[in-house]
Formats: C-alpha cells, structure tokens, sequence
C-alpha cells in the first residue's frame, strides 16, 4: 500500500502517522507539504492530527482551504481512500468531505485520555479486520471533537451504515452527537475520526486496537 | 550624536536603577547615557538577566560530570546519552504574567522555555510543569488553576509536545504570588549543538519569527514624559502568545539546523532583541551593530526604546555565515514567517544600535556582561525548628488514610493532565500519575524519566535539609521507574533577597542543592532564579523546585507503580523512624505544620536508589514507589489504585507505633512487589549489601487494603477521595474560556 | 472602508460557551441574566471605496472561509 | 432586554488569530483585505426593563467577567 500524508503548517500528529505507517506497511508514506497542488500517485492519504493554522478561527477552516486540498478532493472523487485523523476529520468536515461539523467539547476542555468505543460497521475498507461490535481504546486528544448534524443528517448515516466508531455509551469525551466518533463518506472511501488509532500501535504506549485499522487497509488495498 | 533625554534621578528609579548602579554606569560610559541605553543597562542589569543576588552563590554547585556535555550559562544545559544522542533541557519560571493572567501568562511561559530548548538544536520531545496555587478557598485560586491548567495546554498542545507531568500544591503563602515553572526537554544530535557565541566579524545578524510591538515593556518606564502621550490605552505588560507561530518557528529553526548556515542563535526572551544581541556579542567576543529600521514592526512608530525593550514573543536572532542569507530566508519564507538582515558582527565588542539615520546606543558589551553588579547581599539564617512532635495515637488509621489521599495536595491531579495532551509523539511510555514520566528516544529502546520535586513546607522549616530533600525526591523518583539519574536543572522561586532572612533561605537552599547534587553526582546544568516572590512583604515558602532527567537504557525493563498481580511480597526499603514533622499527616488530620523537616542521609539515598535501579534493569522489580508526602500508607494506597488490586501491610521491622510507620515521612525510601520468591532473594541481597528493609505486607485478591489492627477499607472509596476532590473543587464555579 | 463582521451559531444549535457564561454570570449573582450565546466578531480594513463591491467581497469570504455555514450564520456590517 | 456586548484584544495586543485569519484571506486571493482582528460577541437576555440599570449591571458583569481587562476592552450595546 502507498501512501501519504499531508502536512499543514503546525500539523503535529504528522510523524506519529508516519511512523505507524512505516512499521505497519513497511514503506515510509510520502510526506506532501500543504502549499503543494499534486499529490504523489498513492493509496491512501492521510489527514492528520494537530492545530493546522493554530487551529485558529476554526479548527481545520484554513487547512480546508490549502492548495492539496483540491488534489485530495480530486483524489477522494476518483475513489482514492482518505484518512482523516483528528485535526484531519476537522478539516474533512471544513472541506465538505464528510457532513457535519465538530463543534467545543461540551465541557469546553481539551480531553487527553484512553476511550472505548465499538466498531459500529466492518463493511468498510477501514475496518475489514475488527469485530463488529468489537470493544476497542483509541486515546483522544482534543478541544473541538463534539460531533454535530442535524437529524436528518444523523438518520442518514445510520441509516447507510456510516457511523463507523461510537464511544461507548457514558465514555463520550466531548459530548458528540449520538456518540459518534468516526464516520464514512457516502462512496465510504473517506473517513474521520477523532480518536487515534496511530498512538496505539504499540503495545508500550498503551494498547495495539490502531492497528488493525491500518491492516484492513493494507488488506482492502493490496 | 543622540537624542537626548535627561537622565533624572526619576527616571533612574523608574527603571529600577539604584543611585550606586548608576554611578557605575556613568564610569563605565565616561559620559551621561542615552535614554535606549539607559533602558539597556536596566533591563540587563535587572535580578532577572543578571542573577545580580544569587550569582555569587550560585557559583557553589557542582555543574560537571564527565556526560555534561554544557553546563549552566547557554540557553539549557546538554547531556550526553549515549549512540551521539543529547538531551538538552531547562526550568523556567513565569510568576508574575501568570498571577496577572493566567492564561496567556503560562501560555508564554511554555513558549520560552520551549524556544530556550530549540534553540540550541533539540526537538522538544517532553514538557513539565510545576504549579503552586494559594489555599483552594481563596478568592482567586479556582480562577488561576483554571487559567493556568489551560494556558500551558493551549500552548503545549498545539506545539505538538507532550506534556508528561509535573506537581500542583496549594498554600496560602502563595496566595500573592502563584509559581508556574515549566521544564522543556529536547532532544538532539551531539554534532549538531547550536551556541549562542556570535564568533567573528563581518557576519549577519538576522531576526526571524514573529514581528516586533510593544509587548512586556515594563510599565514603570512608560511613565517618562516621552512616552505619555500617545497612549490611549494603558499598555499592557502581558504578552500574548501565538502557539501557531512557535510551531512554524520550531520547524523552521531545525531545518536551517539542518544547513550549515549558522554561527550562532539565541531566543529572544526577556528583553528582547537586547539582551539576545548583548549575549551572542559578549559570548562571541565581538561586537554587534544593529540597523532598528530593518525589525519587522507590528505597529507603526516604534522607538528604538521600545523596539530594544520589546518582549514580544516567538522570535530568534541569529549569526549567519556570510553569503547564506539567501538560503535561511528561503528557509523561513516557506514557513511564512519574516527574517531580515538587522545587522552585523564587528570586532569592536561594542553595541551599537541605529534607528533613522541616528546612532541611538553605542555601548561596550562587558558592561552589559562582566560588569553587571554582583551583591553578596548580607544573610541570616533562621533556626530550624527541631523535634518530633506529638500525635494523638487514638485515631484511626483508614479514616486518616481517606482524608489525606483526598486532600487538595494529595488527591489525583487527573484533572490536570487530562488537558494536557500527553501521547503525542508517540512516545510517552510512562504516562502521568507515576513517579517519573518517561519518553523514548524515538526509533530506540532508550527512554528518558523526567520529574519535578520540591517540597516547599519542608524548605519553608529548613531551607537547606529542605532542598537536599528535593534533590533526594527528584533522584528516588528517577530511580523508582528504574532509570539512572543524570542531571538536574533548577527553579529558586523566593521573595525579597534585600532582607536578610529572605537571601538567608536562598543561600541555604544553594547550598543544600549544591551538598545534594555533589553526593548523588547528579550535576546542576541549568536553572533560572525567580525572585521578589511577595505581596504586601508576604513572601512566599522558599521553593526551589528541582527539574531532574535520568536515562534508562531500555523501556522495556521499567517499573511503575502500579501493583500487577495478586499474592506478590511488598518490601519496604530503607529506614522507618517514624517522621512525622513538617507531614502531611501532621497538617491534614492534627491541623499543623510543625517540627522538623526530614533529615536527608544522602548516602542512604544513593545507596537504596542504585539497589532498586539495579533490580529494575535487571528484569525482576517491576513494581516500584518511591515514599514522599503522606509516608507508607500514602504509597500502598497509590499503587494499589493505580492497578486495582488490593494488599494487606502491617508495622514490620521495627517497634514505630502504627500512625508514624505508616505516615511518617522518613527519607531514602521505596516500595517494590515481586513474586515470593523472587523476594526472598532480593531480601538475601539487601541484607548482604546492609541496606535496611522489611517485609511488610502482601497483594491479594480482594480490592481492599487492609492494615493489621486497623481494618479494611475498599479501593473504591479511596478511590473516590482520591479522584474527587479536584474535579468537584474545580466545578463549583464554571469559568468560561478566553477564545 | 472597515468592515465588521459576526458570526453567530444557528439558532437550535447547542452553544455550550455562551450556556457556561450564563450560568457564571448566575453564580456571581446576576440573576437577571437569562439566556446567553456567544459568536465571533471579525473586523476588517479593506482597500475597497466601493460598498457593494465590499459587501460582495465580504459575502464570499464569509462563505470559504470565516463562516462553516453548516453550524453559523453571519452578518456583515460596514462601516 | 437584549443586549450585545463586544470584548476585543486592546489596541497594541498581538491578534495571532486576526493575524492568521488576514493572512489566510489574502492567500485565497482577497487582495484587499489589510489588518483583521479578532473579538468575542456575547448576546445576552436580561430580565431588566431599565435601560440604566442594565448598562451598569453588564459593565459590572465585563469587569468581572466577560473581558479579561489586562488584554482586552469591552463595548456595551443595548438593543
Ligand atoms: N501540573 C501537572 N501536570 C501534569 N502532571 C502532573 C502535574 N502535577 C502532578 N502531576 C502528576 O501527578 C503525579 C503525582 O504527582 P506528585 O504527587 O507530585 O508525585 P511525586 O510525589 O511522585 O513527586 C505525577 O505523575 C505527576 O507528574
Ligand atoms: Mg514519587
């Protein structure tokens, strides 16, 4: 699988997914700077974690507007596969990649810490290799995860099977909509989530749940 | 040539000048000086860049080991940890931003300890933070909690670092004064170290980063006739900080690292463009001229007084060689921030700042540097209170035990952490809620422990038994997750050094630090000195707080504190008397601080710290706690809660009755689980290398701690002292954000 | 020509920020303080003499970019 | 009565958000656009029919509460 993985300025989670995809894929993913209009030819992009333009204004607003933006969309249409990942679900949202907004976490903190959630759908190249209704614990690290759409919206991701990760009901860090953590696209080669699975890749930083993440991917791709 | 202002004897005062000090600069100029020269020698001869009052002291501790690769007097001080890898880390503190408010004022605080680190070459891999508020029932302390706990998230966690740990206590001393000192460590290639002696002349000096406004310039000085009148607004002397920037300016900054482009760099942190050009010229040995027209300027009619003054943040200033300006600017261009050439190296050793066409200053540098004032201000040092004072042996251990660990300055501190992001990177192996973070070396087995001590109402009884215990604290807590204590770097946060008693602590903490770190080898390679810590001639506990950094060489022999399974032996390791002066116990059940700090035997604490280590880098402890505030049961109860699995203990070893073997708070001591077995060898092995331990008690299957003539008490109610007090304390009031 | 913009959440959409400044306000005893939101205020020197032109300049910038008009609204004001 | 309160960062205070928000227009081609600063709107119901009464209980609540007054400044508008 080929991948790679974008870079906004203050992006920070950009090495951590390096790092998981170079120990899960044995290939170092590309690194493609926010300012550049092409992407190099690849699997999967991906979106990650941090404050892109300090996260000012809104989270992930000015990453929307960036120039690869348009090749990741260009991308995503011709069925390419998009990880967004925190900051990067942020900016999927801004980008109109995926419905909905991720609003202030409802206690209006930034949360840090472990949280289950159930693998809601595994038809999906992003979660081939879970469970469905399997329990897993992805840490977040957020201020503005809290999920929201209006009902419609929300009835139709359910109802096309698009809610992909749910924290477990009283295990919501930020008091998203139906507890939702991770959703698909419609065409369900986009997806987002705010936990993230790159930081458990390791049994020493707390659990191995990310990886079959990225194997589903590796599996769906090859 | 200048402009010319009259120096009064006012406007001397103003800027913090005493009449003696400005005699001195009259000698050293040989004529009146310039109003920008003026504010140079104030804000360079100012306690905070020339460590007027405690640099004679200062001198007494050990700062050389043979992997001290710098010692103190760079921007952060560099250990070698082996495979040509450096850990490069310091201790900064901002007091008084942070009391104004707290937000932006931790905020910035982050930022310069970070930039203190990057600038010489190290990516910021951790981050610490030490907090003191005053009492919780004070007016204001839920407010600074708040703000401070969110400033130092806002700006850490949008760096990019994570933050690992720290220490929060509340005290009504410093109801006044908060403290919120933050430790950055970074990592980087012994080859590619970056020093900030401005060698040579002929060569540019460039400014990058953020642009210059009228931040921080101090607001005593505004009151001169010169600068009344334009000011519509009282300026502020708070800075705010623009995370985003730092981050671009990081990435940036290590990429012209990457280059061979540079001679010299230094942050610009307080004083500014001043005090970094004064120092890269004085450490160079040359002379720097700087052109004010060509600073990046964020308002318009800046002076070259407030341009010289200006604490703006995010910004460096570097020594190029020459010719390569084109290839740094590429460099910052991409990353969207500014650079310009402000100037250049000469051999003059002088100063020289240009605004409009004027010379504005034209200065030698040593009078900024060498001939800055030294005080040895007279001291007097205050008798210890001794004695080991009485308890009332009639009350129950378990209730005492379930108050202490929901105290304010016992409880979890989950609260706090939880908005710190701290695994980013990936590497944090030890996460907070342990005795030391650690972080790996990344792409290695190599970790670094990290820890901040101090134990202020030991200090405030004893200032110097007080800062060997932090030192010994700092030490033990490296060695319990199993690494090799290093080096340390240091906060002396105290008040008024013009009175007698007050420079009489801070002596006798520099020395208790100094006796400390000479016994443990444990060498001082940084440290910043925050003083004048008072309200209305209240000044604070003397808190020398002690950042510490220690290396293990594989992560995946690390011991937490935790216990991890039932029916394992707990051994209590070094010697209970039964402490209980200056307790927690003493102050949370009876209601006083009183008798004598705990007696630091520093060979003791060599010995038992290199015991343990030695039993964690060989495989076999996994399960380690060092004791500290609230003794034995204090330990028990942690690290049963940390694993949710319950024990049983008794008094053992010794004839302490149960409060003072269980609350005591005796120095140079652990608690270590292994299987049986296991321990009756380790037990062969302490009694053969004479180190004092007892069995004391055993995990087991119920989720209980029981104590042998005390009962039982579940974990989940201490759980719920425990996890309790800050949340509830911290909801009575929402507070709503800055942004 | 300046120009002032807000950007306000959607009536029905939960504002967390603006519910915890109500209920501070409360609990330092302004009780006549009843339902609060809280929005964005942007202000903007423009090189523009022309006010249409701004006000459509200003449009569009509200719609990319200082707006996510699936949750806010926004309103623009010259001044 | 409704009331419209503006805190905004004073004059001289570095804006890092204004700033990024100025740069990213000007980067989507918005060549006009010179300084932007950003600011806080809060909208507030009170049960208070005296127009004085409320100025004075909102500056109260603005000093206390809703501007940081180191940083910022606050403008009160009645409606
Ligand atoms: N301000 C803080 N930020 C992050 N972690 C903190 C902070 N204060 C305390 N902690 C963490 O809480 C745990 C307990 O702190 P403390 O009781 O001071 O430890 P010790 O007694 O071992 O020095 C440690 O892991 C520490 O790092
Ligand atoms: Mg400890």
């Amino acid at each position: 699988m080929k991948s790679a993985v974008v870079v906004f300025p203050a992006s920070n989670c950009d090495r951590d997914a390096q790092t998981a995809l170079k120990q899960l894929t044995g290939r170092d993913p590309h690194m493609v700077w926010h300012g550049d209009s092409a992407l190099p030819s690849v699997d999967l992009v991906v979106l990650p974690g941090g404050f892109s333009y300090g996260d000012y204004l809104r989270s992930g607003a000015m990453a929307s507007q960036s120039a690869i933006m348009r090749a990741v969309k260009a991308h995503a249409d011709k069925g390419g596969m998009v990880l967004g990942i925190c900051n990067g679900f942020q900016v999927l949202t801004e980008s109109h990649l995926l419905p909905g907004a991720l609003m202030r976490n409802a206690d209006l903190k930034f949360v840090c810490r472990p949280v289950a959630m159930t693998v809601e759908e595994t038809q999906s190249a992003f979660t081939r290799k879970y469970d469905k209704g399997q329990r897993v614990v992805f840490p977040v690290a957020h201020g503005d995860g809290n999920y929201f759409a209006d009902e419609a919206t929300l009835d139709r991701l359910e109802g096309e099977n698009r809610v992909v990760f749910r924290y477990v009901e009283g295990d919501n860090p930020n008091g998203s909509a139906r507890n939702i953590a991770g959703i698909l696209n419609e065409t369900r080669n986009v997806m987002g989530l705010m936990p993230h699975p790159e930081r458990v890749v390791d049994p020493l930083l707390g659990g191995t749940d990310g990886v079959a993440l990225f194997q589903s991917l590796i599996e769906a791709l090859s | 040539m200048f402009s010319m202002t009259a120096i009064t004897p006012a406007l001397v005062k103003d800027h913090g000048l005493s009449e003696a000090e400005y005699r001195r600069i009259l000698e050293l100029m040989g004529r009146e000086p310039s109003l920008v020269e003026l504010g140079i020698f104030s804000v360079m001869w100012s306690e905070h860049c020339s460590y007027k009052s405690t640099r004679f002291h200062l001198r007494r501790l050990p700062t050389k080991a043979p992997w001290v690769l710098q010692g103190p007097g760079e921007n952060a001080g560099v250990i070698d940890i082996g495979d040509g890898d450096a850990a490069i880390f310091k201790m900064e503190s901002h007091n008084h931003p942070s009391f104004i408010e707290p937000y932006q004022g931790a905020a910035t605080g982050v930022g310069g300890i970070m930039r203190d680190v990057f600038t010489m070459g190290a990516r910021p891999i951790a981050m610490m933070n030490a907090l003191r508020f005053g009492e919780p029932s004070h007016p204001k302390t839920r407010h600074l909690v708040d703000g401070v706990v969110r400033g130092i998230g806002g700006y850490g966690n949008c760096m990019g670092v994570p933050t690992v740990g720290g220490e929060v206590n509340f005290h009504r001393c410093y109801n006044g004064n908060i403290l919120v000192n933050a430790m950055c460590v970074g990592l980087a290639h012994q080859d590619k170290i970056f020093l900030s002696a401005a060698k040579g002349a002929g060569n540019p000096v460039v400014y990058i980063g953020s642009k210059t406004g009228r931040d921080g310039i101090h607001g005593a000085t505004m009151a001169s006739a010169e600068f009344d009148d334009a000011s519509e607004e009282k300026r502020p002397t708070v800075q705010v900080g623009d995370p985003f920037t730092e981050k671009l300016l990081l990435e940036a900054c290590l990429e012209l690292m990457a280059t061979d482009a540079i001679i010299a760099i230094q942050d610009m942190g307080a004083a500014g463009l001043t005090s970094s050009s004064a120092e890269m010229g004085d450490k160079g040995g040359s002379g720097i001229e700087l052109n004010l027209d060509r600073v990046p300027q964020r308002e318009e009619g800046m002076t070259a007084y407030e341009m010289m003054l200006s604490e703006s943040q995010e910004r460096m200033l570097a020594v190029l060689k020459p010719g390569r300006e084109a290839q740094a600017e590429a460099i910052f261009r991409k990353w969207e921030l500014d650079f310009a050439v402000i100037g250049i190296t000469t051999d003059t050793k002088r100063l020289v700042v240009k605004h409009k066409g004027q010379v504005v200053a034209d200065m030698p540098i040593t009078a900024l540097s060498d001939e800055a004032p030294v005080y040895q201000r007279p001291y007097a040092a205050r008798p210890a209170p001794a004695g080991n004072p009485a308890y009332d042996a009639k009350r129950p251990l378990l209730s005492s035990l379930k108050t202490i660990v929901g105290a304010p300055d016992m409880c979890s501190r989950r609260w706090v952490w939880e908005q710190y992001d701290y695994t980013v990177m990936t590497d944090t192996v030890q996460q907070p809620g342990g005795d030391a973070a650690v972080v790996r070396v990344h792409g290695s087995n190599k970790g670094l422990a990290i820890t901040t001590d101090v134990t202020p109402r030991y200090c405030k009884a004893d200032p110097k038994e007080g800062a060997k215990q932090a030192v010994a604290e700092a030490w033990r807590n490296i060695c319990a997750v199993g690494a090799k204590p290093l080096a340390v770097t240091d906060n002396l946060n105290f008040g008024n050094p013009q009175k007698p008693e007050i420079m009489g602590e801070i002596v006798a903490a520099i020395d208790g630090i100094g006796e400390a770190c000479r016994a443990l080898d444990f060498p001082v390679i940084s440290g910043n000195c925050s003083l004048y810590n008072e309200t209305n001639g209240e000044g604070i506990f003397p808190t020398p707080a002690i950042g510490a950094v220690g290396l293990m060489g594989d992560v995946h022999r690390m011991a937490t504190i935790a216990f991890k399974r039932e029916g394992e032996a707990i051994m209590l390791i070094g010697d209970t008397r039964g402490h209980l002066g200056q307790s927690i116990y003493l102050r949370e059940i009876e209601g006083r601080e009183q008798g004598a700090a705990p007696p630091v035997d520093l060979a003791a604490e060599k010995a038992h710290g290199e015991f343990v280590r030695r039993l964690i880098e060989q495989g076999r402890v996994d399960t380690c706690h060092d004791l500290s505030d609230g003794g034995l049961l204090v330990a028990l109860s942690e690290m049963a809660l940390a694993g949710d699995i319950g024990c049983e203990a008794g008094v053992a070893g010794t004839t302490v009755e149960a409060i003072p073997f269980f609350f005591g708070e005796d120095q140079a001591r652990y608690a270590i689980a292994a299987p049986v077995e296991e321990m009756n060898r380790i037990e062969q092995e302490a009694r053969d290398a004479g180190i004092i331990h007892a069995i004391v008690g055993k995990t087991h299957a119920a989720k209980t701690l029981r104590i042998a003539g005390a009962g039982e008490i579940a974990l989940a109610d201490l759980r719920a002292a425990h996890e309790g007090w800050f949340p509830a304390y911290m909801a009575k009031e929402e507070v709503p954000p800055v942004n | 020509m300046k120009a002032r913009v807000f950007v306000t959440l959607k009536n029905g959409v939960l504002d967390p920020q603006g519910k915890a400044i109500g209920h501070a306000l409360n609990g330092l005893g302004f009780d006549s303080v009843g339902e609060v939101r809280q929005g964005k205020v942007i202000d903007l020197d423009l090189h523009e003499s022309d006010a249409q032109k701004a006000r459509a300049a200003l449009t569009q910038m509200c719609e990319k970019l200082l707006a996510n008009t699936v949750i806010e609204k926004y309103e623009i004001e010259l001044r």
